[in-house]
Formats: structure tokens, C-alpha cells, sequence
């Protein structure tokens, strides 16, 4: 988990926060958010707001008060307690890309498998720069669809010890989950302590929140596991195509989501959620790590700690076919803002390609690559009498060389980040090691990694029992 | 205005989509006793026609197109019982829905635009459309062809069950069935059983006129 | 000429900066700068600082005072009015790649000749981010040494109507580009009143100038052109290895060759030049796009406004040996930081690649197209009651689209930028296109842009009198 | 300290670099009549070659590099006289410098720490040395190999005139030139006509060590 300790770069004045608050509350409050559940609307009902049919009229200072039940911060336990994080502060978390159907690895674009599912397991258990697998790290789309979920699940928790997302497609998937939770964890009660997975429950912009997502919020919330409420906004299509609209929607749909939480569980831990892109008013394509999209995440940030709520964003996200130049800087035309927005919970930091439709081998290792070296230039500077090193200076003269001095010799190991992927080998060298480019290293690493793989060890006792769970519950659903 | 002059308006009109133009000049144009025929074939069509191919080029946005199909449509509201009467055949009717468990509609709904803009009359049912409501939509309007988008692995399967719908209710022979969607496959409408697959908006319509062409050779009108 | 109005990115606290500016003072006092030419070491005991050898001890107060005289902001003059920049305040400038021996096209790495040297030269007058095609954009190899400027100058002036960099190999060659800039701008009094080149001048760090720069250095100052002053730090070989001793090292270098420019010309524009990146300690290779020089680069802009001075650094830098996701992330993680630093004058904006020992078509539109994205995202949120859109959600309600809102229709083809290199191009239409990567798509708007390249138009007589002196000089200097 | 310890402490501590103790060895090899020979064969270079081979494999920094042929250099100061007594060969002598109107010196300083790590006695002149310089420093240091570093295209040919200056001076055939440097390439070695070039650090070590031991075949010692 990194700790970011430095400067917020945020763009947004005093003035164009009020205008953007003032502006959310009348959303909601005029237009209103539409809720495609009964239970929903009941509590809002019972809560005192107005409702008309599935929509609901919010008062703004009634969202506040929900809101302000929230958390500011919380934590997230791991099976390895070394890997628990906690979400908000200056803290980053970071997971792996969540949701495609198709898989490439190499020239070949394909369906993923569950085969590709535990591939990319591995490699999230060893990054260490990934604080988790995330969830859907690809579709398996060759196991059973009702009980594709236990296997995931299974799978994240044995072959990963680092925290992992719930499943979301129904209310019956999350029930399975949190069981399973309170299987590996000792108990129900000991993760509605400390809430042991994160789920993602995205809103139907605009202003609509879908039922089978509430289905799966209701769950979650009523456990106390953590939900990130993300309003899912590629403008142009999903939101008006400006910017601060853009925003506006965002804080309404978030902050409408985060109050439905609460009134569930009041504490229940919230992600204030953000997918903010655009698409190609040309052709219609989500577009991704766009100027428009940069912007967006830097003001997200600041609007999250406006609200004093931990946030969502970012991600190693492209547009791009391959792991090419285009996705190089893509990624990090994300993910630098990201970083600058000091984001809390930053899903899809590595592997995602082709707008989210492809889990890259190749993509996931470049990610990998770009995010470690994102943690060190977040650095703070340490600047002190060893750090001036007037007596390098004095030892060295003008003109000389440094690679000898004492100064350097006592720091050279670990003075500079030392990238695993990237190369810096002159043209000879890198032509006798095979004019690799950096997608074909990226592969090689990515072999390598999966080969080197050991299983964190589990207790055996828990495995099987996670095991029979899963046998019993593929057999209910009749898979 | 000359029967001339009013053709060439409507296909400028149609291709700016300015949809009050459009339907003070198929009013005019009643009045002057043209034909609805002529009207759709010598105007409206190839109208939508050069928007497709200036949105191919890149030169039209989708807004653009949306509009031009808009304009289109509400001449259409007028010719539609007309050409009925006069038994002259119009492009085609499309029921289009995203399946149940679904609610992905931005690349059904560009499709719809795409679709009204080479002239087909598009019933849309939304999103998370079960197979009893496309059943029910079939029987009710008769359409041509009908579409059912996808975006979810987990929600693909629903195509199947929607065949079977049709299968069940004796529709399936009457209607040609196109799928797609996001993670949807050639591969995988083949499996299920499909009659066509198409990648984007502009093949959509591609493939929707063909497999039509196709159906009506085979079929008398 | 792009304007920054976004707020600079600063990560020095107060503390440190007055840890850093005593350090300078110390290292200038009691270190000293080696200066290898008598003409400045004459100047610097004339005006009173200590001087041993080659070696100027300077009295820091000294040299602030200089520093004072120096502007803040200044103009540069473009044969084209429209092109003519402002350097310093919220300018940010663009130059190409400067000075790769190689090029690279596709899969061929080969000496850079003339006619390469044509093309980019046509490259950069055809790319509306870049101000400048910059000087050396690669060494034309097939041409005779010692002319070589005149031809590369001859070039700059009439292939491109942009600004230009001045040639800084010697005395005479910095001779000679002044008397062809005065040619060009009508008589040398012109180009005093508003220079019309900027030259680089490196340090040969640490901490000594040498006799040929300083030889440039000369002729350029006294005809009141501006002058980069620029430490060029590779850590843990010119400079000890912790970032505050670079930053120390780069003031006293930078301030230092100031100072000089300042004797020879009062007011003498003058940037404050920075060039700050690491070798791998392990094999000694130069390395970039490291987090390592993104923080020194942040440091840069901080320290430059702290001493008022326009400010040089940044760049699309990058150790890849292709134009591939390396290329594509190394290059924007120094760029980023360029933006957010508020870089005045950029050098090596475009075409980079192998530690700048190859200037790449590709690449050069790959840089190209970054920064196109990055001037769209420094650009301020219009925050106003069109750009929130109330009236949008109005029109389209829960769960519906914009694509036809009204809103949108006034707005949708200016409202998000469009990339000319990117692709969102989904997988079946990519593959009708012919699966093209970013580097081969770049490839191809190069090839075209330089078919499609129309000279801008040059007064005849002016073009003659510059092909009589290129002609004339080229027979004096024997070649 | 038996002669075995002896020479496996200097074999462990040039690995490390740790220089006053390979001196101290050095004296008490000798103190012992151990032979210079034997210090320098079954010692020192097989130290250094270690040295050489973990750095190859990312194992070793520069400046570790740097440090152990420091301390070899230190105790090859008090082997040398001895070593030319009893006629024994040592690994070479090389005269490195970069040519006129170049100031660029990372690469060359880098060459000369791998060199000396190799068991090199190098003679570094420094930067923009005129071909005057080499060809003095030449006739001083009778050096088996003379290295020409230019990083400037626009200095390169230098290179020709140091090699027009050594034929005048009549050294050509006294010394193996070798030429590098980042713009520099194989086939611009060629033509200018040196003997040797190679692309970094550790190929120049290679290569100087190949060049030295087919000029000795040839030439009796």
C-alpha cells in the first residue's frame, strides 16, 4: 500500500467548487436520481423524501447528513495481515483490471478462460507494486455462468492472500460471497468488523441506479463490506458533453448511491466512485486516457475530499488495440493524474486494453512497470546535509566524475529507481539480446512471473471448507 | 416549388436534419399530388444513404446522423400509411432491445440511429428486455428483423433464451434475428443460432439490408 | 505558442528552498566554477570576484545582482509574425528532438543525412504544437563539417517559417548565424531589438565551462540573442546521486553562466536551462523518463520562478531504442511533468528516442500527438451555466442518452479533442484497417505530412542574399 | 597467513574493493618470497575477471566495479617493477584520452573503470586531447593500446587526424588504436583505419584483451 504524501494538484477554485455544489443539489433535488428497486424507494419513502413512481426528489441537506455518516477512512483486511490496507488519507490502493471478456497474449486476441483467470491471479499476487487481483480479472467464459462466481471467489482467496472485490452480478452472487468471506476470515462477524473484500457497484447514468446493482448493494451494505459507488460517465453519451456537467452528475449520483448505504447501515464503508471519459462524438467509440478524462479525475479528487469521503478513479486505461505506443501513454495519461488526485482506490491499474473489452499478459506487466515508477517519483524529497553533499563536491572538483566518489559508494544500490521492464541498453546490446521491444519483454516477464509463482500458504482446514462451500452452492444453483 | 425543386429540398433537408423542413416539404409535396414512392426513393433514401457514407469518411459525428434520422422518421409518420396503401415496400422493421439482466444501451441506441438514418422504421424496447416482451413486440408489430444487444458475458446466454422464445411462440420462421453487443462474437452468433452479427453501427445496417435482400428473394413479398 | 494558465505543480516547501539557496551560495563561494576561457575570467576579476586559474570563486550577492539584470520575459521574432513566441510568464515554447547522430525509420537505424535533416525540418513546419523545428533536429552526416551550419541554417530559415536555434559548434558558426539572422530580419540592428534565435549553451558539469560554448556564448550574448544556460546532469555521473545536490549543482552551474552572459551584455536574454536526468548505476547507461528526473523537473520550475528567470527543461525523452509502449510512457512521464511545471522553453519535444542518440519519424509523431493531448488538458474548466448543463438533464432524464440533446448538438464537434494518432477504433474495424500499431499508423501520417509539406513563402531577394553568403562563407571556410 | 590464505584474501578482497587491505597482502606476499607472477595469475585477475563476469550478469554496480580495480591498480603499483624484472607479461597498457574539441567523458571514464577492474594499467589524458598530446603521451607511456573516445559526429574525425599524427610520428605500427564512443559504428572504425572499436564498456575489455593477444601471437614478446 502507498502512502502519498505529497502536494494535491487541484484545479478547481473556490468559486467553481460553489458552482458545482450548488449545481448537484438541484439535480437532485429538481431532476432527481431514479432508483429500479422497491426496497429503495421505500426507504427513501420512510426517510421522509419525496418519491414519485421509481424516482426519488432529494433534499441536499438530507443527502449531507447520509453522507456524513460515512467514514473518512477504514481499513480492509487481508489473509495476509502484511496486505490489509486501509482505504483514504493519503493512502493508494491499487487493483488489477476488473471485467473483460477477451484476453491477449501476444498476436492472439481471444475469449478469456478460467485457465487466463488464474494466469492473471498469479501475476497480481506478484506485483508487489498491486495491493490486489481485484475481482473480474477476466471473464472466465468457459465455467458454469450461475456459479462462475464461487470459482473467482475460490480462486482470489487461495491463489491471492491480498484483499479482492465481490461479485455484483445479483444479490444471490453477493450473499455467496460475503459466506465465503466469513468462511476465510473466522466468522461473519469478524468481517463485519473489518470488512474483508470491496465491490463495485456502478450507477446506470444518468441518474439511474439499476436494480440487479442494488440488489447486489443491498448485500454488501447490510454486511458492512465496503461498496464504491461509481456513476460510470463517458460524456457525450452517458452525461452532457462538457466537463463540469460531467462533475455535477457525478456528485449527484455518487452522493445519492453513498445515501442509500447508509440508510441500509449507517457507517457502512463508502467509495465515493468515478469512471469519467468520453466518447468520440464521430464515431460514437469510447475513447480512454483523454485530455477531457485527466481533467475530470483531477477534479474528482477534489471534490471527493470536499465531501471528506475516500475516492475512486483512474486506472492504467486505453483505447488501444495493443501494447503499443498509444497504450504507453494512455495508461499514464491516466494514471500520472491519478497520482496527482493522491486517488484511494484506483481500480484497472494494469492490463487493460481495447476500452476494457481485453485482459493484456503484456499490458498487465507494462502497467505494472509504469505504476512502480509513479510510487517513486511520489516521493517525497529528503533534503539534508547528506542529500546536499557539499563533500562530493569537494572530493570531486569541477569537471570530474561522480561513480567513485565516497557519496556514491555509500548510496549507489538504491539511490535511483531501477526499472524491471523498461531498458536502457545501447543499441548493441539490445540488438544481441534480440531488438526485443518493451511488448515482447513485457511478455517474457509476464512467463516468467507466472512460472515462479508459489501459492501463498492457507490453512488447509479453511481451503476445504471454502471448497465444500463451493461444491454445495454450484449444485443449489444447478450448474 | 416544381416537383424537382421539392425532391432536391427534401434531400438537403433530410442530410441537415432539419426535421420541420422536412415535413412542411412532404406536406407540400402531398399537395401537389406526388407520390409517396417517389418521395422516399428519390429523396428520403438517398439522403440517409449519403449520410452513412459521410459518416463512414468520418465526416459526419453522430449527433448528425441522429438528427438526419430524426427528420427522416417524422416524414415518415405521413408516407408510412400512405405507402401501405400503395402497397410500395419501404426498407424494413426493426424491433430492437438490449436482453434481460442488461443494461448497456449506448451501442443499441447508436445502432437505432443508424438504422432510422438508412430508412428503417425502429421499434426500440430498451434495455433489460425479457423474452416474453420480445415475443410480444414481434406479434405486435411484425417487424423484419429483430435485434437483441448484449454488452455482458454473463447476459449473451439471454440470445438463446429469446430463440427459444420464438421458437416456442412459432415466430422464429418469421423474423430474421441479428445479435450484438461489446463482447459478442461472429463465433458465438453462430453457435447460438443466429441469422446475422454485426460489429458496429454502419455493419449493422450493412448486414441488416443484405439478410433483408436475401429473405426477400427468397420469399414473395 | 501555448498559454499555461493551469496552476504549476510545486513540491519544495519554503524550508527547503532556503536549504537549497544557501547551498548554491556555499557551492559557488567556496567550490567555485571553472570557467575554461580567458575572455571570462578576465571579466569576472574585472568585476571584482576572486579568481584562481581558471577557477571563479563568486560572491553569491555577485551573482544575484547579475542574475537581476537578466529579463524575465522576452520575445523571440519568427520570419512569420504569427509564429513569434514570448518566453517567460505562462509561454510554454515547443522545439523538436536536437542533435541525434542517427536516424531511425521503420526497422532501419542509419546515419541521420541531409535529406533527413529536409524532412523533419518539414515535419516540424507542418505540426502546428511545435513553435520551433529547434536546431540539430538530427546531424545531416553527408555534408561537408565545416559548412555544416551554414546548410542546417539555410534550412531553418527557409524550409520553416518558425523560430530557429542558433549553431553553437564554434564561435565563427555562432558568427556566422547571426549575420544570416540578420540577412534574414533585415540588418543585425533588428535582431538586437528582438533576437531571433535561442542558443544552447551546455555545461560541461560539474561545475565547469568550456571554451568552446563559452566561444558561442560570446557572439551570442553580445548580439543580445538568447542563450539557454543549460547544466546538463546525468545523477551519479555528473552530479553526486541524490536529487537536492543536482538541484544544488544545476542553480550554481545555470546561475553561474548567467552571470557571464549578464557581464557581456547587460540585459541579456537569458533561460535558465535544465537537463536533469540518472545513469543506471549498475551499467552506467544514461536513462529517461526515470521518476527521478520528473521530480527534479518539478523542482526546476520552482527553483527558475524563485530566481525570475524563464526557465528551460522537459522534453519527450526516452532510453527506448522503437517507438513502442517504452517510447510511449518514458516520453510522457517527462512531459507531464513539463506541463506541470510550466516549462517556458521545451527542447526535445518531439522525435527522441535511444537517449537522443536517434531522431525517429515515428516518434516525432507520436510526440506530437502527446503533446497536442497534454495543451488540450492544460486548459481551464469554463465553469458557467452552459457548461453545467441543467437544462441537458432536463431534456433526456433517467437513464436516457445525450447524443441528441440539444446541448450536445451546439457543441459536438469542438467539445472533445480528437487525436489525429490515436485510435479507438474498435477490434473488427481495426483489423479491416490492417491491425496497425501506433508506431506504423505514425509512419504513415509522417510519409504524408511531408508529401503533403508546402514551403511557406520567402521574399526572393532575401532567399538569394541568404544562398550568396551560405555560398560565399562555404568557399572561405575551404569546404 | 600461509601463502593459500594469502592469496585467497586477495582474491576476496579485490572482489570487494577493500584497497589498504590488498596493499597490506601485497607486502605480506612479498615479505613471504611469494612470486609477483603468482600473486597477479592466481590472485588479481582471477578476481578481476570475476569482477568483470558479475558485472555482465547485473550482479555488480559501476561503482563496485570502479573500486576493485582501484584496489588492484594499488597493488599492481608495487607487482610492476617487480613483474618487468622477472620478464613476466602483465595484461596491457592503455593510453585512453578523448580527442579535440570533445569534452564528453562519462563513456570514456566508464571504459577506463572497466579496464582497470580488467587489470589495465590505463593512462587517461582527459578530454579535447589535441593528436600532439597522444602522440607524446605515446612515446612517454609505450602503451600496448591507444583509445581514441569521440561523442560528437562533429568530432569524429579527429580520429583520422590522431591516426595521420601517429604515421608521422611513426607509432602507427607501435600500437593498437581502438575508437569509440556513442555516435561512433564499426564500419566508421573501418574506414578511418583503426584496429579495434566496440560499443561499450565491457565489449571494449573483450575486445582489447582479443586485439592484445593476436598483436602478441604475432609479435614475439
Amino acid at each position: 500500500m502507498f502512502q502519498n504524501v505529497m502536494p494535491r494538484y487541484e484545479i478547481l477554485s473556490q468559486d467553481a467548487l460553489a458552482t458545482l455544489d450548488a449545481a448537484w443539489r438541484r439535480l437532485v433535488s429538481e431532476i432527481g436520481v431514479e432508483f429500479v428497486s422497491d426496497r429503495a424507494i421505500e426507504m427513501f419513502r420512510a426517510a421522509g423524501q419525496k418519491v414519485e413512481d421509481h424516482t426519488v426528489f432529494l433534499d441536499p441537506e438530507f443527502v449531507l447528513e447520509q453522507v456524513a455518516k460515512a467514514p473518512r477512512e477504514f481499513d480492509v483486511q487481508a489473509r495476509n495481515p502484511e496486505r490489509s490496507v486501509h482505504i483514504g488519507g493519503d493512502s493508494m490502493v491499487f487493483g488489477a483490471v476488473y471485467g473483460p471478456p477477451f484476453v491477449r497474449q501476444g498476436d492472439v486476441r481471444r475469449d478469456g478462460t478460467m485457465e487466463d483467470y488464474r494466469n492473471f491471479l498469479k501475476l497480481a499476487q506478484s506485483f508487489d507494486v498491486l495491493d490486489s487481483a481485484g475481482g473480474v480479472v477476466n471473464e472466465p467464459n468457459d465455467t458454469p455462468l450461475d456459479s462462475r462466481h464461487l470459482d473467482m471467489t475460490y480462486a482470489l482467496q487461495t491463489l491471492t492472500d491480498k484483499i479482492y472485490m465481490g461479485n455484483v452480478v445479483s444479490g444471490v452472487n453477493a450473499a455467496d460471497t460475503i459466506a465465503m468471506g466469513a468462511i476465510l476470515f473466522g466468522g461473519r462477524d469478524k468481517i463485519e468488523e473489518t470488512p474483508c473484500s470491496i465491490s463495485l457497484i456502478n450507477c446506470n447514468s444518468p441518474l439511474r441506479w439499476d436494480d440487479r446493482m442494488l440488489d447486489a448493494l443491498f448485500e454488501y451494505a447490510a454486511a458492512g463490506q465496503p461498496v464504491v459507488l461509481t456513476p460510470f460517465i463517458l460524456m457525450g453519451a452517458m452525461s452532457p458533453v462538457t466537463i463540469p456537467a460531467a462533475l455535477v452528475q457525478q456528485i449527484a449520483e455518487a452522493l445519492s448511491g453513498i445515501a442509500l448505504a447508509q440508510l441500509i447501515r449507517p457507517g457502512c464503508p463508502v467509495i465515493f466512485g468515478s469512471f469519467l471519459s468520453n466518447i468520440d462524438m464521430q464515431s460514437g467509440s469510447p475513447t480512454f486516457g483523454t485530455p477531457e478524462s485527466g481533467i475530470g479525475l483531477l477534479c474528482t479528487g477534489q471534490i471527493a475530499r470536499h465531501f471528506g469521503l475516500p475516492f475512486r478513479t483512474g486506472g492504467g486505461l486505453t483505447s488501444s488495440q495493443l501494447p503499443d505506443a498509444q497504450a504507453g501513454y494512455e495508461a499514464l495519461m491516466t494514471l500520472m493524474p491519478t497520482f496527482l488526485a493522491g486517488t484511494n482506490w484506483v481500480m484497472h491499474t494494469a492490463g487493460w486494453l481495447d476500452g476494457g473489452l481485453v485482459a493484456s499478459y503484456e499490458k498487465f506487466v507494462v502497467d505494472c512497470q509504469i505504476t512502480e515508477m509513479l510510487q517513486h517519483e511520489f516521493k517525497p524529497l529528503e533534503i539534508d546535509e547528506g542529500s546536499i553533499a557539499f563533500d562530493a563536491h569537494q572530493e570531486v572538483g569541477h569537471g570530474g566524475h561522480f561513480l567513485g566518489a565516497m557519496h556514491t559508494m555509500e548510496r549507489f544500490r538504491t539511490c535511483f529507481y531501477r526499472p524491471f521492464l523498461s531498458s536502457s541498453d545501447n543499441y548493441e546490446k539490445w540488438m544481441r539480446g534480440g531488438a526485443l521491444d518493451a511488448a515482447a519483454r513485457a511478455g517474457k516477464i509476464a512467463t516468467a512471473k507466472i512460472e515462479a509463482y508459489e501459492p501463498p500458504p492457507i490453512d488447509e482446514a479453511i481451503r476445504l471448507e471454502l471448497e465444500e462451500y463451493v461444491v454445495r452452492r454450484r449444485a443449489e444453483l444447478g450448474d | 416549388m416544381t416537383p424537382e425543386e421539392i425532391l432536391q429540398g427534401l434531400y438537403d433537408e433530410t442530410l441537415k436534419g432539419n426535421g420541420p423542413r422536412v415535413l412542411e416539404l412532404t406536406h407540400q409535396a402531398l399537395a401537389l399530388d406526388m407520390t409517396p414512392g417517389s418521395l422516399l426513393f428519390d429523396a428520403l433514401i438517398p439522403a440517409l444513404e449519403e449520410v452513412g457514407a459521410r459518416f463512414e469518411r468520418g465526416d459526419y459525428f453522430v449527433p448528425e446522423m441522429l438528427i438526419a434520422g430524426r427528420a427522416m422518421a417524422g416524414s415518415m409518420e405521413i408516407l408510412r400509411p400512405l405507402l401501405a396503401d400503395t402497397g410500395v415496400e419501404t426498407i424494413g422493421k426493426f424491433v430492437m432491445g438490449t436482453v434481460k439482466g442488461d443494461v448497456h444501451d449506448i451501442g443499441k441506441n447508436l445502432v437505432n440511429i443508424m438504422l432510422e438514418g438508412a430508412g428503417f422504421e425502429v421499434i426500440d424496447l430498451g434495455v433489460q428486455v425479457a423474452p416474453e416482451k420480445f415475443v410480444a413486440a414481434i406479434e405486435e408489430h411484425e417487424p423484419d428483423i429483430v435485434g437483441f444487444s448484449a454488452f455482458l458475458t454473463t447476459t449473451m446466454p439471454m440470445f438463446k433464451a429469446n430463440l427459444n422464445a420464438l421458437e416456442k411462440a412459432g415466430l422464429r420462421d418469421k423474423v430474421i434475428v441479428m445479435v450484438g453487443g461489446a463482447p459478442v462474437t461472429q463465433e458465438y452468433a453462430d453457435v447460438v443460432g443466429a441469422d446475422g452479427y454485426a460489429a458496429d453501427a454502419s455493419a449493422t445496417v450493412k448486414r441488416a439490408k443484405a439478410l433483408l435482400k436475401e429473405r426477400r428473394s427468397k420469399v414473395p413479398a
